[in-house]
């Protein structure tokens, strides 16, 4: 059957028989950087038409409709002009930090692809501790995020930078907490082995309410962690006119907007990983024909399907709701968010001491 | 006038919101002290978008300036026209036919509901909400059609003219209207799920520049601003104009003074317009829709004031004659300029956020406040 | 008490987050409620009404021939100096001379469209088009001449 | 209370100003000296309660400036026209803006517009015009600016 893995295993038999090991080693990096940077400017294209299309339909809008066909072509030619975009740099602003900005917040996106298992078997790096991985490097964002601000010498992006500061790292402490619900459940650090432990069914339906609050909390924090509506006060249009990004024109810019889509998807990715089985198809009890049917779909579509699933669901969020208030962003987290997931890893962890889910 | 130096001497920082900032809704000039997020004083600038119109209009004869309000609050041009033109013919003492009298009443009431729908758009997409725009303007459009119908524009119609109206309403007008009505009807709950009822939406409105009672008589504060603090200051129940004495309507008075008030009155208010069209549009007197009026205009010496509820208070219209074809001197007391007053007052002490909060249910449109 | 009421804060304000998405989510697969029009594209089928105010145009007959006595009362009327009337002399059929407009210059680039001219206008020479696409790249081809070259006054207006 | 009654009253507390019967309203002419005095009385007294003023301007008359305050009572829903002669060369009046608040802007306005000196402002600057306009004064007759201003 078609999959990524036998793809990448054929590759890696041809290198193998061709090359001697460090070469084919070193091969290997540079199609996994390739395929990454290709899969970093896909999921951009991919997602910004998608996000333009989503809000069009629920704006009872048609969105865009003339480039290519149905519009599909849109963010290509939006990408071009990016492209051909002067890149200013403002005359107070400290040019060193001001342009090494925008490429940590791509290297941080980039870096968190790795333990990411996109199908079946087929990964960049099956690192053991994979999801705290994720959880470290996603908070350097916050830097690139900070240094943006600060560096470009104007008020509003400076006070964008200080409000994302603040809402990132309140909200890491919840999408910690409901990380580890998961970890303590399946006893496993490796994105592998929690995919794995969800082969007799997906957490969400395994581990009872406590996990649904967990994955309701996930989504919330990870919302407010990736600086979207309706927790998007670091850049809050009408407020502080694009807040840490204002100052930014062309690539530069281009690359916050595109770093900002690839972290959507990979925390959807992690959501879809651990709370809906990553690539794990849908199975029902003891239903073996239903079960088959569902092997049959290839393993990537249904991580893609998922985490596109999720991805809309945040877009949705983004197109229905008004923002929060600075003081009550941090109230929903510090008041409610957190209480919440503390308790609900307590019972969780007596859950899993227990043996109490399926 | 822009400060060069980005703190006070007490360390505050001084931000500039405006005069090009997605939050004005036009080129307001707003000069924000700041500590941390805290808003400790806020002082608007003005004039970017003033084009003296009291001056323009003392060149131009009776006929001819009423064209111009439209442009002051365009998005209450029938009623600033209205003001006008009652004005005129105060001065002239001419009747102007019932049928004339219902045709204004009725359009004044669609663009009330015409700019609060926009009104509510905006506030929501200034909130950070983008959707509810797009919604108010399927309703809005169509409004602005019957307009295009009747009077040829859907913005700055110049429909009110001294002794009537320009055109006779256009035959689909009832038929339009009533579509409208029943369309309206089907989507007014969605208001309340999109955005009224949302619990951010209300945290975002409750307890955000609360206005009290005195303040809002003291700094001049008219319309839906002052009710919402509980005055009654709707000129059409005070001292009712046209045919509104006959009219069955309430005053839509919130007591809280905050900015969900505000909301609350504007929203309540467009019901109120909607109960005023049922009442009228089937009993739309046939007859002449304008007093013919001499060619020239000429008004008596002396001095004529009219006032009318435009969808953001109340507007005067003071006209000073020598006797001649054009007024001496006009003043516009418009509404905006007076509440935009009261935003230091009200905002003092609360979040950056807030101020586009207040900004929003105050409803500033700018060259109403500049003229 | 403080956890009853806790819970149903939460309660409330996920139920009033999820009519609001609700709302939004019916219009998302309701693609019949889409309003927007397809402007250049529908160019052939758009139809303004007839009272819309797009520029002023004089009406010429078969013969070339149009109502305008030159008055000038538009020209009074027109608060911002809109419309120019030009004059030159006729020798109509008697020998007798006559004045009779040469020329009736429009600044569309003035003109608000407050339709005084109109109301003003004692023949009935001129209207409003509904043309609205008047945007050029000379700023001169906006000053117009509305009376076609060689045209005259219509037989028995005066 | 009609309005003979309410020309009564407005006589007892103004001893010196002239109220006569207006085009549509009671008028009542000042001295701009009392202007301030008479304001609080119209505002604090208990029958008149004058708490709204909802139009401030100012008429240039070629030969003197002329204040027109309008007012009128929430309470009790009279309205009055006030109004103060200024000297055109030297306008000086005392400014009302903490009996009325909304005085603060109007004030500002007329000041810029027409020149008009209001004694005690808390902040009179120019509101609207941009600056560098100090002494030029656009509502004012004799106004003339050859770069904004077209005539037809």
């Amino acid at each position: 059957m078609w999959s990524f893995s036998n793809i990448a295993n054929n590759i890696h038999a041809w290198l193998g028989n061709n090359f001697n090991p460090t070469m084919t080693l070193v091969i290997e990096m540079v199609l996994a950087g390739v395929a990454v940077i290709g899969l970093f400017a896909g999921l951009g294209l991919v997602l910004v038409i998608m996000e333009r299309k989503v809000s069009a339909w629920m704006q009872i809008r048609l969105g865009p409709n003339r480039v290519g066909p149905k519009g599909m072509l849109q963010s290509l030619a939006d990408t071009i002009k990016l492209i051909v975009k002067e890149g200013l740099t403002p005359d107070g602003a400290d040019k060193f930090l001001f342009n090494l900005a925008p490429f940590i917040a791509m290297i941080v996106a980039m870096l968190l692809m790795a333990p990411i298992a996109f199908a079946k078997d087929f990964q960049l790096w099956d690192l053991n501790i994979g999801v705290l991985f994720v959880s470290a490097v996603s908070s350097i964002m916050v830097i690139s995020i900070l240094m943006a601000g600060w560096a470009s010498n104007n008020k509003y992006s400076l006070m964008g930078a200080m409000r994302s500061g603040a809402q990132i790292v309140s909200y890491e402490l919840s999408a910690g907490l409901s990380i580890l619900t998961i970890v303590v459940l399946s006893g496993s650090l490796s994105v592998s082995d929690i995919i794995y432990s969800q082969a007799d069914g997906w957490w969400i339906f395994k581990g009872h309410i406590p996990v649904l609050i967990a994955f309701v909390t996930f989504i919330i924090a990870v919302t407010a962690e990736t600086n979207r509506a309706p927790f998007d006060l670091a850049e809050a249009e009408s407020e502080l006119t694009a807040g840490f990004h204002t100052e930014y024109s062309g690539m530069k810019f281009a690359l916050f907007f595109l770093a900002e889509y690839v972290n959507v998807f990979i925390v959807c990715a992690i959501g879809a990983t651990l709370f809906l089985g990553g690539w794990m198809p849908f199975h029902i009890g003891s239903w073996e024909g239903f079960n088959q049917v569902m092997d049959y779909i290839p393993s990537s579509i249904w991580f893609f399907g998922k985490t596109f699933f999720l991805i809309f669901v945040i877009m949705w969020f983004r197109w229905t709701f008004p923002r929060l208030r600075i003081d009550q962003l941090l109230n929903l987290e510090w008041k409610y968010l957190l209480p919440i997931s503390m308790i609900n890893l307590l019972i969780v962890t007596a859950m899993a001491i227990l043996k109490w889910h399926f | 006038m822009f400060e060069e130096v980005g703190t006070t001497p007490e360390g505050d920082m001084i931000i500039n919101v405006g005069p090009q900032h997605p939050a004005t809704h036009g080129v307001l000039h707003l000069v924000i002290t700041l500590n941390g997020e805290t808003i400790k004083k806020v002082e608007p600038h003005l004039g970017y978008i003033h084009r003296s119109i009291e001056k323009m209009c003392e060149s131009l004869s009776y006929r001819q300036f009423i064209y111009v309000t439209s442009r002051m609050d365009y998005l209450s041009a029938h009623m600033n026209n209205h003001a006008c033109a009652m004005c005129v013919e105060k001065g002239l003492q001419v009747e102007i036919p019932p049928r004339a009298q219902v045709i204004r009443v009725l359009m004044s009431e669609l663009t009330r509901i015409a700019s609060h729908e926009l009104w509510w758009g905006a506030m929501a997409m200034d909130l950070g909400a983008f959707t509810p725009f797009f919604h108010a303007f399927r309703e809005r459009e169509s409004i602005n059609d019957i307009m295009e119908e009747t009077c040829g524009a859907r913005l700055t119609m110049n429909y009110m003219v001294p002794g009537g109206v320009m055109h006779d309403l256009h035959p689909n007008f009832q038929q339009r209207v009533k579509a409208f009505m029943k369309l309206y009807k089907k989507k007014i709950h969605e208001y309340d799920e999109m955005v009224t009822g949302n619990i951010i939406f209300q945290n975002r409105m409750k307890n955000v520049g609360v206005l009290s009672a005195n303040d809002a008589i003291s700094y001049g504060c008219t319309g839906p601003t002052a009710r919402g603090s509980g005055v009654s200051s709707d000129i059409r129940k005070l001292y009712p104009y046209e045919i509104y004495n006959t009219l069955e309507f309430d005053e839509v008075l919130e007591t809280g003074g905050d900015s969900f008030a505000r909301y609350m009155v504007r929203i309540r208010e467009m019901q109120q317009s909607i109960r005023i069209i049922e009442q009228l549009i089937d009993n739309i007197p046939e007859g002449d829709f304008q007093t013919k009026t001499k060619a020239v205009l000429k008004l008596p010496k002396g001095e004529f004031y009219s006032r009318v509820e435009t969808a953001r208070g109340e507007l005067g219209v003071y006209i000073v004659s020598e006797g001649g074809t054009t007024p001496y001197r006009i003043k516009f007391r418009s509404p905006g300029f007076s509440n935009l007053s009261v935003l230091n007052h009200i905002s003092k002490g609360s979040k950056l956020g807030d101020l586009v909060a207040m900004m929003g249910t105050l409803d500033l449109v700018i060259p109403d406040i500049d003229r | 008490m403080f956890i009853k009421k806790y819970i149903q804060d939460i309660w409330g304000a996920v139920k009033s987050l999820l009519t609001g998405m609700r709302r939004t989510m019916y219009y998302f697969t309701h693609h019949k409620e889409i309003i927007t029009e397809q402007y250049p594209d529908n160019r052939d089928t758009l139809q303004l009404p007839e009272r819309f105010k797009g520029e002023v145009v004089m009406p010429h007959d078969e013969n070339n021939e149009h109502r305008c006595t030159g008055c000038q009362a538009c020209e009074l009327a027109c608060p911002n100096g809109t419309i120019k009337v030009i004059f030159k002399n006729e020798i109509n059929a008697e020998g007798k001379k006559k004045k009779a407009i040469d020329k009736l210059v429009y600044h569309l680039e003035l003109c608000t469209m407050c339709n005084l001219c109109i109301e003003a206008c004692p023949s009935d020479a001129i209207k409003m088009a509904q043309t609205f696409e008047h945007s050029v790249f000379d700023r001169n081809e906006l000053t117009k001449i509305l009376n076609n070259p060689g045209s005259k006054i219509m037989e028995g207006v005066e | 209370m009609t309005n003979e009654e309410l020309k009564i009253k407005l006589a007892e507390i103004l001893p010196s100003a002239i109220i006569e019967d207006g085009n549509e309203w009671i008028e009542i002419a000042i001295e701009p000296g009392e202007w301030l005095q008479s304001a609080k009385q119209l505002r604090k007294k208990e029958a008149l309660q004058f708490n709204f003023l909802f139009c401030l301007t100012c008429i240039d008359w070629k030969t003197h400036l002329t204040m027109v305050y309008h007012l009128r009572s929430t309470i009790f829903h009279y309205n009055i026209v006030v109004k103060a002669k200024l000297d055109r060369d030297k306008p000086e009046i005392e400014s009302v803006s903490n009996i009325w608040r909304t005085a603060e802007f109007h004030e500002r306005e007329v000041f810029e517009m027409f020149g008009v000196n209001f004694l005690n402002h808390p902040d009179l600057r120019l509101l609207i015009l941009p600056d560098g306009w100090e002494g030029k004064n656009p509502l004012r007759k004799d106004f003339e600016d050859p770069i904004n201003m077209i005539r037809l």
